[in-house]
C-alpha cells in the first residue's frame, strides 16, 4: 500500500481526542515562549567556533590538513588565537578578499596557514559584507538546491504511510552501513539513522572523508553522509518508494553538522542542545547558542529536527517524570519557532519507557503519547520505543516492542524508532531489523483504523492520566519561566541530570560577538520568509 | 563462493541461539549454556538472559559467533522445474495434447485429519486466489479427505485409473509421515502402480524428500494449485511423447 | 497477585458494552433452542455402545484383559452380539446380580467371559433398577465426592485472575507430561491440558493404565489422569495456587472419559459432539447421543467444558465464517442446557483465526471476542490463539500471539489457551511454553484495565463488524431452525465441512432403546438439581 | 550428572538458533541453512523458516537435536561471596569494627557515558528499592559521573583516600570494555595503587570477568548497592583483622 504523502505530514487531528483542557495547553506554550525569550538575548550576543567554522563551510571552505583536521578548524583556532573571533569569521575572510584573495577557500588558506599575525580589519562592515555577497547568495543557494531535489524525488515517489518506520544501522563502517540500510530498505524501513560513533558528539571538529572504524556507530562526515544516500537514491527507485536518511547534529559540532546535512539533502537530524547538556555534559551556553545556528539551516533546508526527551526517561522514571518530557517538548517548540522553524519540521520525541512490570503501564502509554500527539498536532512526532527496561529475553523484548507498534499506530505517531528485540544485547544485527520491519508491517496493518474506534472513557484511567500529566508539565513550566532556564537545567529539572550554566565541555568556544560582529550566512537566513 | 552467517558485519559468522538446560537457574548453569554454546563451536560467546523457565529448568537466548563457512557454488538441491501455466493454459494444453481429462486422487493418509493442504491443491475453492484441481474442467479430482489408510487410497485409484495420486503428510512427530508415506510407494511398487504420478505435499516436505521418500514430486508449504496441475501435465504431455501411455 | 475465585468465574458485564440489539441475541437463543429441540427425541430414545460402558464404569467396572481391552469394552460386545443392549447394560448387570453376582464388577465379569448365550432377563424394570439402587447411589456419591475435593482446594488455594492461562503439554510420555505440566505451573500456568495422542477420538474404546508413547500427545487414560492430577496437588501447594487439568472427551468414548474425567477431578474437558463430527468424521447420531450423556456427567461433576468452535475457523475463512461460530455456540449453549449445564460450566470456545494480512484484523478479532463476551456474559468463554496463519518465523507469530494476549484481556475472556510461537512447527517444547506465559502475564498485567477505558465508537468498524457477524448468525440460525441440524451439518453449514447423517465412525454404535431400557445412573444424574 | 538440552523430552537435545546468511531466498539458500546447521553437529534439523531480510540476505529460523552433554557437576564458577547484610547491619558494621567512613569513588569510565548503572549503585536514589551508597552515614561516597578517564579516577581515589574503586562499563561493542577496564588496573599497579579495592560492574561483566581483568570482584545486572557495600565492608573487616590497613 502507498500513501500520498501528507504535506509534510500533517496529522488529521485525533478522532476522538482526550478531554483536556485546550487553555492549560496555550499557557503552557505562553510560558515555554517566556522560557525561550530568557535564553535568547545570551544567544544574539554570543557566537561560538562551530558557529564560525560552519560560516566558513557556507562559504564552501573545505579540505583538511596532513592529520587530518579539517581546514575550518585550523582557520577559526587562529582567528581566535588572534582574538578576532568576536567580529565573526566572515569578517576576515572577507578583509582577505579585499586583499587579493580569489575566494572564501584561498582567505581561509591564508588566514589559517599565514605565517605572523593577522592583519587587521580596514573595512566597514557593509564593505565586507559586499566583498562576500555573491558567495552569501551561493551558499544559500546551495541548500535551496538541496532541498529541491530532496523534495522532488520525494513527491515523484512517495514515502511509505505513517507511523515510518524509523531503523538504525550502526556497523562503524561505512560501507557496511550502506548495505545494511539497503536491506532494511528493502525489509520496508522508511528512514535509516547511521548511528554515531561512541563520543563523536564530544570532539569539536568534523572528520573527513569516508571512514570504516567506529565504536558503537559510524563517524558522521559529508563523505559517509554522501555514500549512504547514494545508495538510498539507487534503492528507492527499484522499491518506488522515497528513502529518508538521518544523522545526529546534538554536541559539539551542531551547526556544522547541520550544514553538511543540509547540504548532502539529509531528511531529517537528530538536533537538540537539552540532549547534549545532559546526556552528554556539553555547556549550555555553548550548545543553546550552536542550536540556534543550527535550527536555522536546518529550517531552510526543509529538514525534520528528532528532539531527544524521550532519553529523559531512560535516567529519570517515566511515571513520575512523564511531564517533565512533555516541559520540555514545549520549551524545544518554543527554540524551534524562535529560529524559524515550522511545526512540520519539529520531530519532538517521546518515549515508550515506562517499566514493563507496572500494572496498567501500557494505559499510561497511551494516554501520554495520545497527549503528545494531540498538544503538538502539526508536528512529526517521533516515538521512541522501549530501551532500559528491554532485556536479554529477545522474545519478552519482542513483544514488548509489538506494544509499543501498537500505541504507535492507535495514537497516529508521526516517526517511529522500531523497537529491536535485542536493544539490551548489541547495536541491531541484520535480522533483528527484519524482524522488527515484519514486526511492526504487522501490527500497523492489523490495527490500521484502531485510532478511529478508540472514544477515550472520561472516567478512565487514560484521561485521568493524561490530565495529570499535562497539569504536572503546567506547573514545571510555570517553575522554570520563574527561575529561568540556566537554573532549572542547573537545579536537575530534566532528566534528573544537574547541569551547571558554566560546566561541561566546550564553554571556552563560546564567544561574545563584537559590536562590528559580521555573519551574512546567518543575516540571510534569518530573512528567509 | 564461501557463505558465512551475516550479523553486524560481512562474514562475522553471529547466530542467535536459544535453548533449556534441566538445572536450576544459577551462576552454574548460566557458565553451563556458555560451555554447551562452546562445545557447538562458538566463539564470543554472550549469553544474554538466564530464565528461571521452572524450578529445575533454565532457559537461555545466547550469541555466538560461528567459523562455518560454506562452499555455496557447491551447494545443489533437487527443483522440481514446474512450467509457470495458469488455469486456461493447463485446461488448453491437456485438450490439445493429451485429449482427455486428468484424472487424480488425493487424500491426507494414515493417521492424518489435516485436510486443509490437500484441500487447498484439489477443492474448488483452492489457495490463495488459484482455484484447486477439481475447478478444472478438464481435470477430475478426487478428493478421499482425511485419515485414509494407503491401501484404500492405492484401490481408489486403480478404481479411478488415476494419473496421479496425491499425498499430504502434516503430522511430522516421531517421524509418522515418514514411515506413512514410504510404505505407500513400497505397496504401489508391489502392486505395479508405479506407473502412477506420485506427489506428495506438507507443510515439512520439499522436493528433495519427496524424491528421497520414492514420489516423483514433493511440495511444500505455499503451493498452489496450478503449479501442481502444471507439475502433472508438463510429466503427462512428455511421456505420452516419449509413448509412455496409462498402464 | 491473587484473585479472589469469582463465583465459579463470573464475567463483570462489559463495563461499555457494544450496542448490539439484545432482541437479536434472544432471537437467536431461542432458535438454536429449537434446533437442540429438534435433535432431543433421537437422544432420548436411543443408546450407544460407549454409554453403556459408562454405566458399567459408573457401577465400578474397572479392569482390562490380557491384550488391554477394557472389561466394559469386552461386556458390552458380548450385550451386543446378544442383541440385549436395547435393555440397557444396567439390566444385564441387574439380572445378574439377581442371579448371584456379588457386585457388577462380578457381574460384567460374569457376561463378558461367560460361555453360552446370555440368560434372558426375567425381572422388572423397577425390580432390576432395585437391584442396583445402592450402587446407583455410590456412583453419584463418587462424583459429589470428586467433586467437593476439587472444591475445596480450589476454594483453599484460590486461582489466578483471568483470563486463566491454559497451556498444553504433549510429550506422548505421561511422566514427562507430569514433569512438563509442573515446570508450566511454576512458569504461570494456571491450566494444563494434556493433548492426546494422534486418533485416540477415533478408538471405541478408553486404553487402560499408564502409558509412554504416544504420537502428537499422549493416551488419554484413567490412570494418566491421577498422575497429572498427583503432581498437580502437589505443585499447587507449593506455589499456593489451584491448578486445573484439562482433557478430551470429544470422540467415540466421550461419555466414559467423561466419568473418568469425574472421578479423577478434572477441572475441564474439551466435549463437543459438533467437532467429532466435523474435524475427526465421527456419525453425527453417534457423537450426540454419546455428548448427551457425557454432559450430564460432566453437569454433576462441576466439569466445565470446553466447545471447539474455533477450529472452525482453520478450515473455513475466519472472516466469512464468523457468524458459524457465534451460531455453534448458541446451539451448544441449548445442548448444554439441556443436559443440565449451567452456564457457568459453558466454556464455549473462539479463536483469534483472521489471517494476519488483513488490515484491521485486530479490530475484526476485536469485534468478535466482545461479541461473544457479552452474549455470554457468565459463560467461562475459551479464547483461542491463532494456529493456521502462524508461520515458522517464531518472532513473528509470537508478536501475533502478544495482539491475541491484549484482546483476550481487553474484552475479559475467561480461559485463554496462550499461543504458541512454534505453533506452525512442533508440539510445545518446554521452552515455548515459558516464552508464552512471561509474554501473556506482560501484556494481562500492562493492560489489566484496558477494557474499563474502551468505549467502542459507536460509528466505528468494531462495532459495524460485530453487528454484521451477529446478524448473519441469526440468518443462519434461522436456516437450520428450518432445515434442522442433520440437514444443516450434512450440507456444510459449519466449518465448511460436510457430514451427512448416516456417514462417519460409529454409527453401529447407535442402539434404539427398548422400551424397557434401563439406566439408572442417567435417571439419576436426571433428577440432579 | 550429565545435562543436555531439554526439548520436548529430558536429553532430546532440541535447540533453536536464528542466523542470516547473505545469499537471495531459495531451495538453495535454504539447504545452506540446513548444511550450516549440519556443520554445527546438529542432527534432525528442520528449517522452520526462510525469510527475505533483503535482495540478498536470508533470515532462518532453525531447530536441531544437540549431541552436546555436559558434565554439569565438574563446571566451576567463581561466585562473589556476599554477605547478605542490610542498610542498618551496614553502617553498624562500619562504626563498630571499622571506625570510620569508608570511602569510595566510582565512575563510567573511558568513553562510556551510560551512568544509570554507575548512578544506580552510588547515587541517593539506589536501584529497586535499595538505597543508594550516598544514603549510608557511614559511607563517603563520590560518583564522578561519566566518560571519566582512567588517569582522573585514581588521581582522585588518590586524592580522597578512597577504600573502594568502583568502574562502571556498558559499552562492549569490540571489546572496548575490556581494554579500557584492564588499562585502570595496570595504572593502578604502576601507581602503586593496587591496596584499593577494585570493583567493576555492567550488563556484561560477572565475577569471573571481574577477576579476569584483575578486579577484586564483578557485579553484573540487577547488582543492589546493599550487595556493594557489604562486599566492600566484608573485606575491609577481613583485612582489618589481618592487619591489612588503608596503604
Ligand atoms: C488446522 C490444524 C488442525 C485442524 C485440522 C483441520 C483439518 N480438517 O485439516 C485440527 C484442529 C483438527 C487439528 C488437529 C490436530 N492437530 Co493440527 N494443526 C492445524 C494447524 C493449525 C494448521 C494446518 C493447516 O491447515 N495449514 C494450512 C495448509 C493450507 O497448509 P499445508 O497443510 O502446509 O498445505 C499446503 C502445502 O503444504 C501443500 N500441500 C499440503 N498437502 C499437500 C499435498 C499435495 C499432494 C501437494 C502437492 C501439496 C500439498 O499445499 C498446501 C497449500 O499451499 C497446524 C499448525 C500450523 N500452523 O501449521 C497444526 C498442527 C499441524 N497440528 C498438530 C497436531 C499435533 C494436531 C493434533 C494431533 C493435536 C491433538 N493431539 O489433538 C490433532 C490431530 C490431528 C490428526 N490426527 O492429524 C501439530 C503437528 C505437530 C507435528 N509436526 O507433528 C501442528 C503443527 C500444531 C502444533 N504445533 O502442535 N489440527
Ligand atoms: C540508557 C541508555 C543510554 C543513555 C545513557 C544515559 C545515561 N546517562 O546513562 C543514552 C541515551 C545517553 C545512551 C547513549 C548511547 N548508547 Co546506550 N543504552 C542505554 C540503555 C537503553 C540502558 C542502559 C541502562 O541504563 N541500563 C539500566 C542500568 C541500571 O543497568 P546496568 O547499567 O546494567 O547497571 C546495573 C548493573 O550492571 C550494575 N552495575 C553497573 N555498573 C556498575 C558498576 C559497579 C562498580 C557495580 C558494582 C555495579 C554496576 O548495577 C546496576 C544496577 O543493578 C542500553 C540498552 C539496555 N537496555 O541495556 C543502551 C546501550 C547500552 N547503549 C548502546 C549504545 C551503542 C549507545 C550509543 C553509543 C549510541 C549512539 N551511537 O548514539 C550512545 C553513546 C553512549 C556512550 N558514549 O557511552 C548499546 C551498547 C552496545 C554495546 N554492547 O556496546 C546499548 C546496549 C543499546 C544497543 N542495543 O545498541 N544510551
Ligand atoms: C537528540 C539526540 N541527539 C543526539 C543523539 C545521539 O548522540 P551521540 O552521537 O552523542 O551519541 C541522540 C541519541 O539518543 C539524541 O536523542
Ligand atoms: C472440542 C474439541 N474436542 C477435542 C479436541 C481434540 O481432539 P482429538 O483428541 O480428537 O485430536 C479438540 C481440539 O481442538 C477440540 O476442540
Amino acid at each position: 500500500m502507498r500513501f500520498a504523502p501528507r504535506a509534510l505530514i500533517g496529522y488529521s487531528p485525533g478522532v476522538h481526542p482526550l478531554p483536556i483542557d485546550d487553555a492549560i495547553v496555550a499557557e503552557c506554550r505562553a510560558r515555554a515562549g517566556r522560557v525561550a525569550d530568557g535564553v535568547h538575548q545570551f544567544i544574539d550576543e554570543h557566537t561560538t567556533v562551530s558557529i564560525e567554522r560552519t560560516v566558513l563551510r557556507a562559504y564552501g571552505v573545505d579540505g583538511a590538513d596532513e592529520s587530518g583536521v579539517p581546514l575550518v578548524n585550523r582557520c577559526v583556532e587562529r582567528i581566535v588565537a588572534a582574538k578576532m573571533i568576536g567580529r565573526g569569521a566572515a569578517s576576515l575572510i572577507a578583509a582577505q578578499m579585499l586583499s587579493g584573495a580569489k575566494d572564501p577557500q584561498e582567505a581561509a588558506e591564508r588566514i589559517a596557514f599565514g605565517s605572523g599575525d593577522l592583519p587587521a580589519i580596514t573595512h566597514s562592515s557593509a564593505q565586507l559584507a559586499a566583498a562576500l555577497a555573491p558567495f552569501t547568495k551561493a551558499a544559500i543557494v546551495r541548500i535551496d538546491e538541496a532541498r529541491r531535489t530532496r523534495e522532488q524525488s520525494r513527491a515523484r515517489l512517495g514515502t511509505g504511510p505513517t507511523p515510518w518506520k524509523y531503523l538504525i544501522v550502526a556497523t562503524g563502517n561505512i560501507y557496511d552501513d550502506a548495505e545494511q540500510a539497503r536491506a532494511a530498505a528493502q525489509a520496508g524501513a522508511d528512514i535509516i539513522a547511521v548511528i554515531r560513533s561512541t563520543a563523536q558528539s564530544l570532539i569539536d571538529y568534523v572528520p573527513y572523508g569516508a571512514t570504516t572504524e567506529g565504536f558503537g556507530g559510524t563517524w558522521a562526515t559529508q563523505e559517509n553522509f554522501k555514500i549512504v544516500r547514494a545508495a538510498l537514491d539507487e534503492e528507492q527507485e527499484k522499491l518506488g518508494r522515497y528513502l529518508m536518511q538521518v544523522n545526529y547534529s546534538s554536541g559539539l559540532c551542531m551547526p556544522e553538522i547541520a550544514y553538511l546535512g543540509a547540504v548532502e539533502r539529509l531528511d531529517m537530524l537528530l538536533n537538540d542542545a537539552m540532549y547534549g547538556i545532559l546526556f552528554r555534559d556539553i555547556n549550555p551556553r555553548r550548545t543553546l547558542c550552536d542550536q540556534y545556528f543550527s535550527r536555522r539551516i536546518i529550517a531552510r533546508a526543509g529538514i525534520i529536527i528528532n528532539t531527544g526527551e524521550d532519553n529523559y526517561l531512560t535516567t529519570a522514571d517515566a511515571v513520575d517524570s512523564a511531564h517533565t518530557v512533555i516541559a520540555s517538548q514545549f520549551i524545544n517548540e518554543a527554540f524551534a519557532r524562535m529560529a524559524g522553524l515550522p511545526d512540520q519540521q519539529m520531530g519532538l520525541g517521546h518515549a515508550f519507557e515506562i517499566d514493563k512490570g507496572i500494572e496498567d503501564s501500557f494505559l499510561m502509554e497511551m494516554a501520554q503519547a495520545q497527549l503528545v500527539r494531540q498538544i503538538f498536532p502539526k508536528h512529526p512526532i517521533k516515538w521512541m520505543p522501549s530501551t532500559k527496561h528491554k532485556s536479554g529475553d529477545i522474545f519478552w523484548s519482542h513483544r514488548v516492542d509489538g506494544l509499543f507498534d501498537l500505541v504507535g499506530v492507535a495514537t497516529e505517531q508521526s516517526i517511529e524508532l522500531l523497537g529491536m528485540m535485542t536493544e539490551s544485547i548489541h547495536t541491531p544485527l541484520l535480522q533483528d531489523r527484519f524482524v522488527a520491519l515484519k514486526g511492526a508491517d504487522y501490527v500497523f496493518n492489523a490495527a490500521r483504523h484502531f485510532s478511529e474506534e478508540l472514544l477515550w472513557n472520561p472516567q478512565g484511567r487514560v484521561v485521568a492520566r493524561a490530565k495529570q500529566v499535562l497539569s504536572e508539565a503546567h506547573a514545571l513550566l510555570g517553575d522554570v519561566e520563574k527561575e529561568g532556564m540556566w537554573s532549572a537545567i542547573a537545579r536537575g529539572a530534566f532528566a534528573d541530570v544537574k547541569r551547571p550554566e558554566l560546566g561541561g565541555r566546550g564553554l571556552a568556544g563560546v564567544i561574545e560577538k563584537s559590536a562590528d560582529y559580521l555573519n551574512p550566512i546567518l543575516d540571510a537566513l534569518e530573512e528567509t520568509p | 563462493m564461501k557463505v558465512r552467517a551475516y550479523g553486524d558485519r560481512r562474514d562475522d559468522g553471529r547466530i542467535q541461539l536459544s535453548f533449556t538446560l534441566p538445572v536450576a537457574a544459577s551462576a552454574k548453569a548460566k557458565e553451563a549454556a556458555r560451555q554447551f554454546c562452546e562445545k557447538l563451536g562458538l566463539k564470543n560467546v554472550l549469553v544474554a538472559t538466564m530464565e528461571k523457565a521452572g524450578r529445575d529448568f533454565s532457559f537461555f537466548v545466547a550469541y555466538g559467533n560461528s567459523d562455518v563457512a560454506l562452499e555455496y557454488d557447491s551447494i545443489s538441491v533437487p527443483e522440481v522445474t514446474v512450467p509457470t501455466w495458469d488455469f486456461k493454459e493447463i485446461n488448453k494444453i491437456i485438450k490439445e495434447k493429451i485429449g482427455r481429462k486428468v484424472v487424480v486422487v488425493g487424500a491426507c493418509t494414515g493417521s492424518d485429519a489435516h485436510t486443509v493442504g490437500i484441500d487447498a491443491i484439489i477443492n474448488m475453492k483452492g489457495f490463495a486466489g488459484d482455484k484447486g484441481l477439481e475447478a478444472y474442467p478438464w481435470i477430475d479430482a478426487h478428493n478421499l479427505g482425511a485419515q485414509v489408510d494407503n491401501i484404500t487410497l492405492l484401490a481408489r485409484a486403480q478404481e479411478l485409473h488415476a494419473d496421479a495420486v496425491l499425498v499430504s503428510q502434516v503430522m511430522t512427530q516421531r517421524d509418522l509421515h515418514l514411515e506413512n508415506s514410504s510404505q505407500l510407494i513400497e505397496i504401489a511398487r508391489k502392486n505395479n502402480q508405479r506407473g502412477l504420478l506420485f506427489l506428495l505435499g506438507g507443510p515439512r516436505i520439499d522436493h528433495k524428500l519427496g524424491l528421497e521418500l520414492g514420489y516423483d514430486a514433493g511440495f511444500g508449504p505455499g503451493t498452489k494449485p496450478s503449479e501442481v496441475a502444471s507439475y502433472i501435465v508438463d510429466v503427462l504431455v512428455k511421456r505420452k511423447r516419449k509413448g509412455e501411455g496409462k498402464k
